[in-house]
């Protein structure tokens, strides 16, 4: 992890209120790993904005940030411009871990995808036998099918039904054949279902928490553990953990 | 040659800048940015008595040039602080002030007894006033009378300097620090969080699961400075100054009030070097405005 | 249709927004921007007895998302006011609260009785909080029994409802609510500036003339918010909020917390449109988190 | 006065830490009058900054504003970029009563200059016989001596001598023949020393004070006045006072 300026070289609505940021920088695009995040610097605010990274191009050194508009900070940072620079700290926290997998089950919600999309490329990569279920709002909201679809059986999910199937990523579940590893990333409320539904399976769960430091040296970022060893930190223990381990 | 070093009780300070309590961890993060020797002190994060968690999440909340936390005394109890922690620090070349807490006059006790063990500790931090906590905390920090008594009770069983941190949610701040100065303190640091809400307009709630947190950061700068001001006036002991300090400057601000050095707090989560990016600039900006060295500003704001 | 209007003692207003006491005048200034009847109420400038001339400049200094101001009561006198400045605003379709200031009891109270000569004037705002005169203000606002005899005081020689301003530099606001609501008054408003200091570097000395000032301004809403959320729970007399509103998000956090209405300050500087704007703006965030009403959302925050 | 959006047609660095904008507004290049300023919201900052007209370009609806880069605020502002708007209030305050006017004096010192400048133009278009003192405080400080040429003698001054006349500019207004009236803007003790030494003419100073509302509403920006009836207020009633009625 490093502070690091980047600069933007294309911001583009790609969905209803979600943003697709490319932005340049050799160290991050190196060493990151997928399910790691950025601290992204925002102009005017205290505190930085925990964005995932979504993809890396390492022969342009370039690293793709999808964000949806949440509040006045991803407002302010969809409206950065083309070769302005950013500071970010990264990459932050520990990634997916994906050695020795063969088929596997991706699940992603919302803003939850863009991990869960970093992490299909580099398993497909692998070889690995993916499966994808994204969940979205509705038919405006869905992003990156296609590029899913390039290394995956992809299924879409929509709450109103207004594209692909309607309702949540769990009604799909029983979809799905047998897989060795499931990861999901996404709402709270779906990272429940899927853990409880999935509770006999391996999985990781990639959670988000407000965040201040995002290195590991405030202690905003808890999360309660099922060993009651107390809280560990999603900046700097997680985002991602095993399934099992976390009470949501 | 602009001279940085200030002397307080037990601490031989190279420069007046230190990481505030609580938003440096144990070091251990931020030592992945910068060598911690470069820092005049670190300001642990408070220890009490048993492992804590804290409180539920979420813990922060962001505000206007500030920020909002309830992060609830989370840490592994002062036994582990000493066996791991401490030692992590003292590789450094810097000087360690153990920040203490409790629920009870026993357990402030208890910590400042523990850490007479650690030699590494050059200081200890009365956290009197940590509005996150539902048992004690705030209480101890608001009325002189518990104030000065919990003092009294830590200075008796600690080998080290004790400073005392005031609470801003008060309406006499000299009439705490006053007392707590007759009490024995022999130093104070100044200001904790001022308690604060946010509420999240669409859960209809107050955002935080604590339901009030601390506001720091640079909203508060102007209330720091006002109380230190205040209470320069009336102590003859010295202040550890803190409150939304982003840069020389505001360091110079501070030591103008009386402030005789410095804790940096928030701005770390928004740069992780800004302890010693202003650490670079200090002689640069003291000169800028006629200081040889940081001792001379220190009260250099009154008229 | 989103239904605006709030019934406060002697107050039926057309929709919860007016500008805060010492940010609009007399409202002449701002009359050029705007037609001032879109005002559900005005808060007028501080009267004392007599005139006043305040204090020295400089009066105001910048502070992260906020500012600080010892402006000093500067008014032409009560008599002068309903003479001259209240006939100007009762043009308008809109409610007037008086703002009154004093340095001894007697001064309160013969400005309330003058007030009674004006009838066009709907409700007195009674400051005991301000903290930018060396007599008086500061004094009556932090002592609940100083208060609660002033507002008794007040409430007897006045044929209008009292809205009694808290001051926030208190440790705890609670017994100044509760023992002013024991004492007759009709409603609150909260919270008045917090006391702040600047200091300039170059000139080695606090920026303010008065040395201290008051801050307002964004900086200050958590603030404010969590002692409107505090006293809520505490009283039942309504609550007029302020501290730094800058939009229709912002008045609907008060009301959650417990405001019945909100009156805007600082953000008038910045922008003189802001009170018409956050009346327009206002049915459309109100819709958005679920209200039908201000009505409804008052106190909605509470869990 | 109105608020008004204008369109930044040019920033310009003139002279150490002293930046000419230029901005095109309707309004304000019809109603300004020498003397009045404009109220700027620099994005960041709570309070609006004051500064003064120093011309107007009626034909291309164009504002001349000269600043110089004092603290945060003024930094912020000279980092603004062409095609970037700004949000102003203006013109605010009164400017210079300028009629039946024969032989005047102009004296500006540092950022006193520009409201002077766009004043001596107006007076020389009414044919009104202009000399002008203008202090600096080094050579790199001055700006607008040709402009100044343009219609007035122009002596300038440096405090540190290292171009023109050395001193204070009431160190050569002995120089100075007769006139019916002078104008001063410039810092305090600057005004003060005008104030003193000219006495016994008719003169006009323009003031500055620290400002919130700029309206005249919140009474942050009083000057005490010599009858004793009180403060009266910079923005509103002034910033141009007659030299006899205030106290400094
Ligand atoms: C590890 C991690 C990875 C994330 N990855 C992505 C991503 O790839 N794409 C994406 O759109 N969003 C992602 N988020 C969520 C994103 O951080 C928030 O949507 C964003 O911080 C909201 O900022 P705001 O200023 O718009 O909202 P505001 O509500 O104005 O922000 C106020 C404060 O709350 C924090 N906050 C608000 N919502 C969240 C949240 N859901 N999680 C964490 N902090 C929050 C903000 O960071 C800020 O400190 C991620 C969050 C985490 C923790
Ligand atoms: C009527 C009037 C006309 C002016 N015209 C010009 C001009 O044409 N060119 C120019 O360079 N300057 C002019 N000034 C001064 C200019 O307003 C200040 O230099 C500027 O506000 C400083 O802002 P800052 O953010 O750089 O400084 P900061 O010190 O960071 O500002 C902090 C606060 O203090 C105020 N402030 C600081 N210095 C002054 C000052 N001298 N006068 C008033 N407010 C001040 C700021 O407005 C702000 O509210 C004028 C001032 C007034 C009152
Ligand atoms: C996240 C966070 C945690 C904190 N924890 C502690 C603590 O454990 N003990 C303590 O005395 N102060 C604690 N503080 C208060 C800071 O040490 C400091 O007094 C305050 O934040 C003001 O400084 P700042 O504005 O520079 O942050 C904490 C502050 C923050 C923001
Ligand atoms: C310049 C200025 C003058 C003020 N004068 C008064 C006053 O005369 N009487 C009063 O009760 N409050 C006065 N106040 C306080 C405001 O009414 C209000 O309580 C406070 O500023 C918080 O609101 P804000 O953050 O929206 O400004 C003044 C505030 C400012 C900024
Ligand atoms: S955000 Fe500070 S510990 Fe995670
Ligand atoms: S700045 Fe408000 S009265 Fe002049």
């Amino acid at each position: 992890m490093r502070q690091e300026l980047c600069v933007i070289k294309s911001v583009q609505e790609i969905a209803l209120d979600t943003y697709e940021m490319k932005i340049v920088n050799k160290h991050i695009s190196e060493h990151a790993k997928p399910g790691q995040f950025l601290h992204i610097s925002v102009d005017g605010f205290t505190l930085r904005r925990p964005i995932s990274i979504a993809n890396i191009d390492q022969v342009h050194e370039e690293i793709t940030l999808v964000f949806k508009v949440f509040g006045q900070g991803t407002k302010r940072l969809a409206s950065y411009q083309q070769e302005m620079t950013i500071n970010v700290l990264g990459p932050n926290g520990n990634g997916f871990p994906i050695n020795d997998r063969k088929k596997v089950l991706l699940i992603g919600g919302g803003v939850g995808v863009p991990p869960i999309h970093f992490l299909g490329k580099k398993l497909a990569e692998q070889q690995v036998e993916l499966t994808t279920i994204l969940g979205f709002q509705q038919k405006e909201s869905v992003f990156y099918e296609a590029e899913f679809n390039q290394f995956s059986e992809t299924i879409i999910v929509t709450n109103d039904g207004s594209y692909g199937e309607k309702g949540f990523v769990t009604d799909v579940l029983t979809q799905i054949d047998e897989f060795d590893h499931y990861y999901a990333c996404g709402p709270v409320p779906m990272l429940m279902a899927v853990q409880k539904q999935l509770s006999d399976k391996q999985g990781f769960l990639s959670l988000e928490e407000r965040m201040a430091c995002g290195v590991g040296a405030c202690f905003a970022c808890v999360i309660p553990t099922k060993d009651r060893s107390g809280y560990r930190k999603i900046c700097q223990d997680g985002p991602v953990f095993q399934a099992e381990e976390i009470i949501l | 040659m602009i001279d940085l070093s200030v002397k307080l009780p037990g601490l031989n300070l190279k420069n007046p800048i230190m990481p505030a309590s609580g938003c440096f961890g144990f070091g251990r993060e931020y030592s992945q940015f910068y060598d911690l020797s470069e820092l005049g002190a670190i300001m642990m994060k408070a220890a009490t008595a048993e492992e804590r968690f804290g409180n539920q999440t979420p813990r922060v909340a962001e505000t206007a040039s500030g920020m909002l936390n309830a992060i609830g005394l989370q840490n592994p109890g002062v036994k582990q602080i000493i066996a791991n922690e401490v030692p992590f620090i003292a590789q450094y070349d810097t000087k360690i002030i153990a920040n203490i807490a409790g629920s009870t006059m026993e357990e402030y006790e208890y910590v400042a007894e523990a850490f007479n063990e650690a030699t590494d500790v050059d200081a200890l931090e009365l956290n009197i006033s940590c509005p996150n906590v539902k048992e004690g905390g705030i209480q101890f920090g608001t009325d002189p009378a518990m104030a000065a008594m919990l003092t009294e009770k830590v200075k008796k069983v600690s080998r080290l300097p004790v400073y005392v941190k005031l609470s801003p949610n008060v309406t006499n701040i000299v009439d705490l620090a006053t007392a707590i100065e007759a009490a024995g303190a022999d130093g104070l640091s100044m200001i904790n969080t001022i308690t604060g809400m946010q509420i999240d307009l669409a859960k209809r709630q107050p955002l935080l699961a604590n339901q009030v947190g601390g506001l720091s950061g640079p909203a508060i700068k102007p209330i720091a400075i006002r109380m230190i001001y205040e209470v320069y006036r009336h102590v003859s002991i010295p202040i550890i100054g803190m409150g939304g300090i982003q840069n020389a400057e505001d360091v110079l601000e501070f030591l103008l009030a009386g402030a005789s050095a410095v804790a940096v707090g928030t701005a770390n989560f928004q740069d992780p070097y800004i302890c010693p990016k202003i650490i670079n600039s200090l002689p640069e900006v003291l000169e800028k405005y006629g200081f040889h060295s940081v001792q001379e500003a220190i009260g250099k704001g009154h008229v």
